[in-house]
């Protein structure tokens, strides 16, 4: 973990190469993708989805999954827009929605753990009903008239020493989850319950605790991510988020993080959902039929995955 | 300049000396006949205008049509147009684009925040209201009636239900009101399930044709005579109205909203001062 | 009559056999011996074809041949029983004798169940066993699925039977049938090669010995002309001398007393005291229960009945880390699954156990970290690249030695040791008997389950014996022979002993 | 697999159980489920996602997992609603239809075994491929005007003896399929891959093939449930399909069999199929409201699998 002899650090750099391959195609294709404005953009709409990532990162590498994300998106991002729209204090707003989502990760946890349940299947049945409750909640309707609260409307529109509030904040979350999980012990528990759970739990570690605070945090970090979407559309839908896990499993994956656990790093990650973010915007700007975007997405997925393969083999 | 299979922007010849516009167009799903058929609307009518057309698709995800509409802004395009996923949440879009000095016109549906140049639809929840009218007259005052809803949470299924249920409100016996997620398949077993347990019904009112058409198989296959109105128009269902196998369809007329959106939007990017609110047509095929 | 020779073979440019020889005479029964990490398994994987070897040459009955597949090999008649266990555990006994090879109707690829069963049930009964060939296999014991595997090779008409170390998981009992079974084999003409680090049983049944040394050949001898000391001297490259050191330390009071432990279905009424500065050993068959036993006492499984004293005090454990508060350290029985995260390096998995040292208010500390670990790669003599090496990419014997320094870290003051050698080479053993020896002069106690007998009359002070979850009896070091160790273990007479 | 101990019999036979449960509670709150008209619905219902089932149980036994069968259902069912539209004789075009669904599954295993690729994010970028090719292909729209073949009617709405020609179907599916599994050498090898690959290659299994097998097999399963799909709908839809990976996964882990692979069988994926069917149909008769169905349907796959599990604990 937290050494690398020089040869493991280039195939651990390879989603990286695989990142500026990409830059140079689409740059050559659409020069106007390199301007600043452009970049600021794709960082922007990077941010969502890399904040789930990060989440689905602590999850994986435990060897576990969480389908939930979109559907814990939904609920509480429905959550804070009602509450705001009833006039509560932003700050005290996104204070609950985010403890609602350390709740529902939670929830989660306790499933898997005690419940002794598949990873899979046990969020795909609270995917299910958080979706269902952010329906019964919203009554099948969007949340708008959030009020003029400008602390939250920065949070998702704003800029901060002139970058984007949305790109800070995914910037902390990166900073701070890379250190949890490089440099404390939580983080080594993490890799060694994911490496060996046998191992980890004959060595002192309670791996259900470990278990349950990683469900916690990635429900965490999807309610965070609800926030920025609820401010940047000034609205909270309750089918926001469907099919997100899908794309924060695959960039987890592309990031060179195995699905089988206890390897990989939230670097990776960051590019995982870089390598996405650019890959969505650069057929947009290259003007990419949506039919074809889907064909292309997941060709260049697969090569992605199919080259780090190589490598390591 | 680049060909390719998958390029839709390739731009046209126009020797006519028309400065080519660059329209930018996100729309809000094309996994639906309806928003492929309007998108085509705008595309035949750009190429005979001379313009270049740009689409975007947000599959039906309010975030994504965010980016898309920064994606097309980056794309340098003169004009765009939108066909919000939620009138609610398109505002930042809509003043993005504003701050960028594009002009924006909305399509189909509205937008509650930002400035529009001018805003082309035929509403949904007229729609709704229209097809209720004529379930009633149809069906009778006090008639066993049943709605299959769209995906839940979405636009359509929310203004399509809301019109159908203000027209027939208190004057029908709404018996079952069941999601089938605008799925032809889902159509059909939720058909067939309320059937089981309202053997009675006597007229459905689909929220889309897909399901309307999927409906109307297990209808058909129960031998029952039960009245069928759909939303839509789309080809399929269009026949079904013309063999006398559904009663009605409400035609919202996809490639006129299209055609009055690039027709809208040349006139506005010539100088020409367009109408605020262009209103196409409803109409209901029957 | 199989010749191997210059064989070479490198893993992405680490040479693991250069050059060696080996021979297998029709009828005969040949050692392979060397140090963990030597070349032993590589070298008949090679021959089995599961790996490529990079030069070299392979010949059959005079026959040069190449095989790329296991499958090209047991044309041949070649069939290896491998180090570790490749039993399918969901399948019945008899499903995973026939495993790849089932019988079908014609080429229909319709299995023939009853037949098969008919056919496993003649075969484990001329073997001696009594296993009905519908149970679940993981529901056997672990020396049993390996007498199954056996079983699986010798009814494949085999030619050539590889088994790499067979016995590492059998109890005298089953070895005694094993090797019954191999010399009616030999008789009908059978060869086998036989990897084992037990000295013993070379002299016992083989004919001839190769001895390989850092994947280098370093002789091939016959057995009636050579001797243990010759032997330990060509593996290790030195004399190694006595092969339980001395040990010589006061032992203090009791440190540990188990009173009438019991888990259902486990085991029942299992008491016994360990005092600081001895080694308590626990013998018994494989299967007796003792790996249960010591779960029980650190927290890993459960307790329906009895009570643990440490110093005198009641303790309650609920949990490993319950366990570990109390100074108890557990060096599992098998390091692969229980001992090692294979994927971490050296020093992560040393550190693993002792996070709250290595850091300070939950940031790891590196410093601490290094510290420790270069201290027992020292200590323990790890033959290592360095502290960042993978665990995974270790011989046997030094992984072994990362899961004794794990707990070394944590300073126990109860150390408990689940088969500490097993799998481990002469050498090697002989180093952590010195470690066990250190730790008991300095006051811990020791409680030590071994199946090896000559291992536990070697190291402990005091032998207590398991049958079938029973405590059968307690041996003291003036009357501590195999003889009487086997009587309780299988049974004998319960006799207490003080 | 092919005897069990009555221990191991009554706990696999748990699910079918819980199927009993729910068909008692569904009835009580109303009776007319349980008549004849009903129960066949029911079934004609469950026929398509049972037979998918039936494929998904295959790669999990093996340890792997197929996100793509909703895809290559949509592919396959519009494929063959075009030759049909194009005056192609049914039965040929039936057999295109099932070639075709092989060789996407096929392509699956491909890129699973050669490429090294987790099965999860392989199928996860074929999932997205075949669906952005089902829409090039339809051009976003349904395909109709599927001619008026009696015998590819027959298909989806017929009868045969007095039962839905789709039920028959699935019956014999589920007849041949469970025959291969436990009979054969081949299920017996789909059995040790999943149990324990390493050891299934050293009995010289070829461990490569037989997992391409089991994703050719669920291709063509779902084609087979796209051609009854088709034939019901008398068209196909671009969109058909989507998240039908879920239900299938869903009915294989009710049904028993691990997601780890190596433990399981067909018949309880058939009862797990069921379960689900039982409760879609049950919650419309019953009038659950559609944001509720989620929640519902949510909690009982959770407490099915926590049951399970409890017991076998
Ligand atoms: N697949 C592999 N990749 C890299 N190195 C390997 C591989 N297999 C074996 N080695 C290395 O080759 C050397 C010889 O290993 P091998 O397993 O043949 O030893 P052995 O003599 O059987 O030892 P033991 O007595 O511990 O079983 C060791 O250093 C081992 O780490
Ligand atoms: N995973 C398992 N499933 C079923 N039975 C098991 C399992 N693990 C162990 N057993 C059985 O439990 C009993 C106790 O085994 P165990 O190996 O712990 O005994 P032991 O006395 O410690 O022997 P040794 O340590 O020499 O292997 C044996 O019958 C064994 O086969
Ligand atoms: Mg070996
Ligand atoms: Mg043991």
């Amino acid at each position: 973990m937290s050494n690398y002899k020089s040869k493991e650090l280039v195939s651990k750099l390879g989603p990286l190469f695989g990142l500026i391959l990409l830059i140079i195609i689409v740059s050559i294709l659409n020069p106007s993708f390199l301007s600043i404005a452009n970049i600021f953009n794709v960082l922007r709409q990077v941010s969502i989805s890399a904040i789930i990532a990060f989440g689905m990162t602590f999850v994986i590498l435990t060897g576990g999954i969480d389908l939930s994300v979109g559907s814990t998106l939904a609920l509480t991002g429905a959550i804070a827009a009602s509450l705001l729209s009833s006039g509560m204090d932003p700050f005290l707003t996104m204070g609950i929605a985010l403890i609602i989502g350390l709740i529902l990760g939670t929830i989660n946890g306790v499933i898997i753990t005690k419940g002794k349940v598949a990873p899979f299947i046990a969020t795909l049945a609270t995917m299910t009903i958080y979706r269902g409750l952010t329906l019964v909640y919203t009554d099948g309707r969007p949340i708008s008239d959030l009020g003029d609260h400008y602390s939250f409307q920065l949070f998702g529109k704003g800029y901060f020493l002139g970058f984007p509030v949305p790109v800070v904040t995914m910037v902390i979350a990166f900073i701070v989850l890379y250190f949890i999980l490089q440099k404390t012990t939580f983080g080594r528990r993490v890799y060694a319950v994911g490496g060996n759970e046998e191992a980890a739990k004959l060595s002192g570690i309670n791996a259900d605790r470990v278990k349950i605070a990683v469900y916690a945090i990635t429900g965490l970090l999807a309610s965070l991510a609800a926030l920025i979407l609820t401010s940047r559309l000034n609205s909270a839908q309750p089918t926001a988020g469907e099919s997100y896990e899908l794309d924060a499993i695959a960039a987890v994956v592309l990031g060179g993080t195995s699905l089988n656990g206890g390897k990989g790093w939230i670097f990776g990650t960051l590019i995982g959902a870089l390598i996405i973010g650019v890959l969505n915007n650069g057929m947009n700007l290259i003007g990419v039929s949506s039919f074809w975007q889907q064909v292309v997405k997941g060709i260049v997925i697969l090569i992605a995955v199919l080259m780090d393969r190589k490598k390591t083999a | 300049s680049m060909e390719s299979p998958f390029l839709e922007n390739a731009k046209e010849d126009t020797a006519g000396g028309n400065a080519s516009f660059k329209i930018g167009f996100s729309i809000s799903t094309l996994n639906n006949p309806f928003f492929v058929t309007l998108s085509e609307g705008a595309k035949a009518n750009a190429q005979e205008k001379g313009a270049e057309i740009s689409i975007v698709d947000a599959q039906d995800d309010a975030s994504k049509q965010a980016s898309d509409v920064e994606d097309l802004i980056q794309q340098g395009v003169d004009m765009i147009l939108i066909n919000p996923v939620d009138s609610s949440a398109v505002g930042s879009a809509v003043e993005s684009a504003n701050a960028a000095g594009i002009p924006v016109i909305t399509v189909d549906r509205s937008t509650e925040g930002g400035e529009v140049v001018s805003h082309i639809a035929s509403d949904n929840v007229a729609g709704g209201v229209l097809a209720g009218e004529y379930l009633l007259e149809l069906a009778g005052e006090g008639a066993k009636v049943a709605m299959l809803e769209g995906t839940a949470g979405s636009s359509a299924a929310r203004d399509r239900g809301e019109g159908f249920l203000k027209a027939v409100d208190g004057k029908v016996d709404l018996v079952s009101s069941l999601t089938a997620n605008f799925d032809r398949g889902e159509g059909l077993t939720v058909m067939e399930n309320m059937l089981q347990a309202n053997p009675e019904i006597q007229a459905v009112f689909a929220q889309n044709d897909e399901m309307a058409l999927g409906a109307l198989e297990a209808i058909e296959a129960s031998g029952k005579d039960i009245t069928v109105i759909g939303f839509d128009a789309t080809d399929d269902a269009v026949a079904k109205v013309e063999e006398g196998k559904m009663a009605a369809t409400v035609a919202q007329k996809p490639e006129e909203i299209g055609k009055a959106a690039i027709e809208t939007a040349v006139a506005y990017l010539n100088g020409e001062t367009v109408e605020e609110f262009v209103p196409v047509d409803l109409e209901l095929v029957k | 009559m199989i010749q191997m020779s210059g064989i070479t073979k490198a893993f992405s440019g680490n040479v693991v056999l250069d050059n060696v020889q080996f021979e297998l005479a029709n009828g005969e029964i040949h050692a392979l011996m060397g140090e963990n990490g030597a070349g032993k398994s590589t070298m008949m994987k090679i021959l089995s074809g599961i790996y490529s070897k990079d030069a070299g040459e392979i010949k059959v009955d005079g026959q040069a041949v190449q095989f790329k597949t296991p499958k090209d090999a047991e044309k041949l008649g070649i069939i290896v029983i491998h180090q570790e266990l490749n039993m399918l555990p969901d399948l019945t006994v008899a499903q995973n004798l026939f495993l790849g090879k089932e019988l079908t109707y014609g080429k229909t690829g319709i299995l023939k169940n009853r037949q098969m069963e008919k056919e496993a049930s003649e075969l484990l009964s001329k073997l001696g066993l009594d296993i009905n060939p519908r149970t679940r296999t993981g529901d056997l014991s672990v020396g049993k699925q390996q007498i199954i595997e056996i079983a699986k090779a010798i009814a494949s008409d085999a030619k050539y039977i590889v088994m790499d170390e067979p016995t590492a998981a059998l109890t005298d009992r089953e070895i005694e049938t094993l090797f019954k079974t191999i010399h009616e084999l030999k008789a009908k003409g059978i060869s086998f090669v036989y990897i084992s680090h037990r000295m013993e049983e070379i002299f016992a049944i083989c004919d001839r010995i190769t001895i390989l040394r850092d994947g280098q050949y370093v002789g091939v001898r016959n057995i009636p002309e050579t001797n243990f000391d010759e032997i330990v001297a060509m593996m290790v490259g030195r004399e190694l001398g006595e092969r339980f050191p001395e040990r010589n330390c006061a032992i203090g009071d009791t440190k540990l007393e188990v009173r009438n432990l019991a888990v259902n279905g486990l085991f029942q009424d299992i008491s016994f005291k360990v005092r600081k500065g001895e080694v308590l050993g626990v013998a018994g068959l494989m299967g007796a229960g003792r790996t249960e036993v010591a779960q029980t006492i650190f927290g890993y499984r459960k307790a329906n009945k009895g009570e643990i004293f440490i110093d005198g005090q009641k303790v309650s454990v609920k949990s490993p880390i319950d366990a570990m508060k109390h100074g108890i350290g557990f060096v599992t029985e098998d390091r692969k699954t229980e001992g090692l995260v294979l994927d971490f390096s050296i020093k992560d998995n040393i550190a693993l156990a002792n996070l709250e040292k290595c850091s300070s208010s939950g940031i790891v500390k590196p410093e601490k970290e290094n510290v420790m670990v270069a201290k027992y790669i020292e200590d323990l003599k790890i033959r290592t690249s360095g502290p960042n090496q993978s665990a995974k990419s270790l011989s046997g014997g030094n992984q072994q030695k990362v899961v004794i320094a794990k707990w070394l870290g944590t300073e126990p003051e109860i150390l408990i040791l689940d088969e500490p050698t097993r799998g481990v080479d002469i050498g090697a053993k002989k180093e952590i008997y010195q470690i066990i020896n250190q730790l008991a002069q300095a006051g811990v106690a020791i409680l030590m389950i071994s199946s090896e007998l000559p291992e536990v009359i070697g190291m402990a002070d005091r032998v207590i014996v398991m049958q079938e979850g029973n405590l059968t009896g307690e041996v003291n070091k003036d009357n501590m022979t195999q003889e009487v160790i086997m009587q309780y273990a299988t049974g004998g007479e319960k006799v207490v002993q003080l």
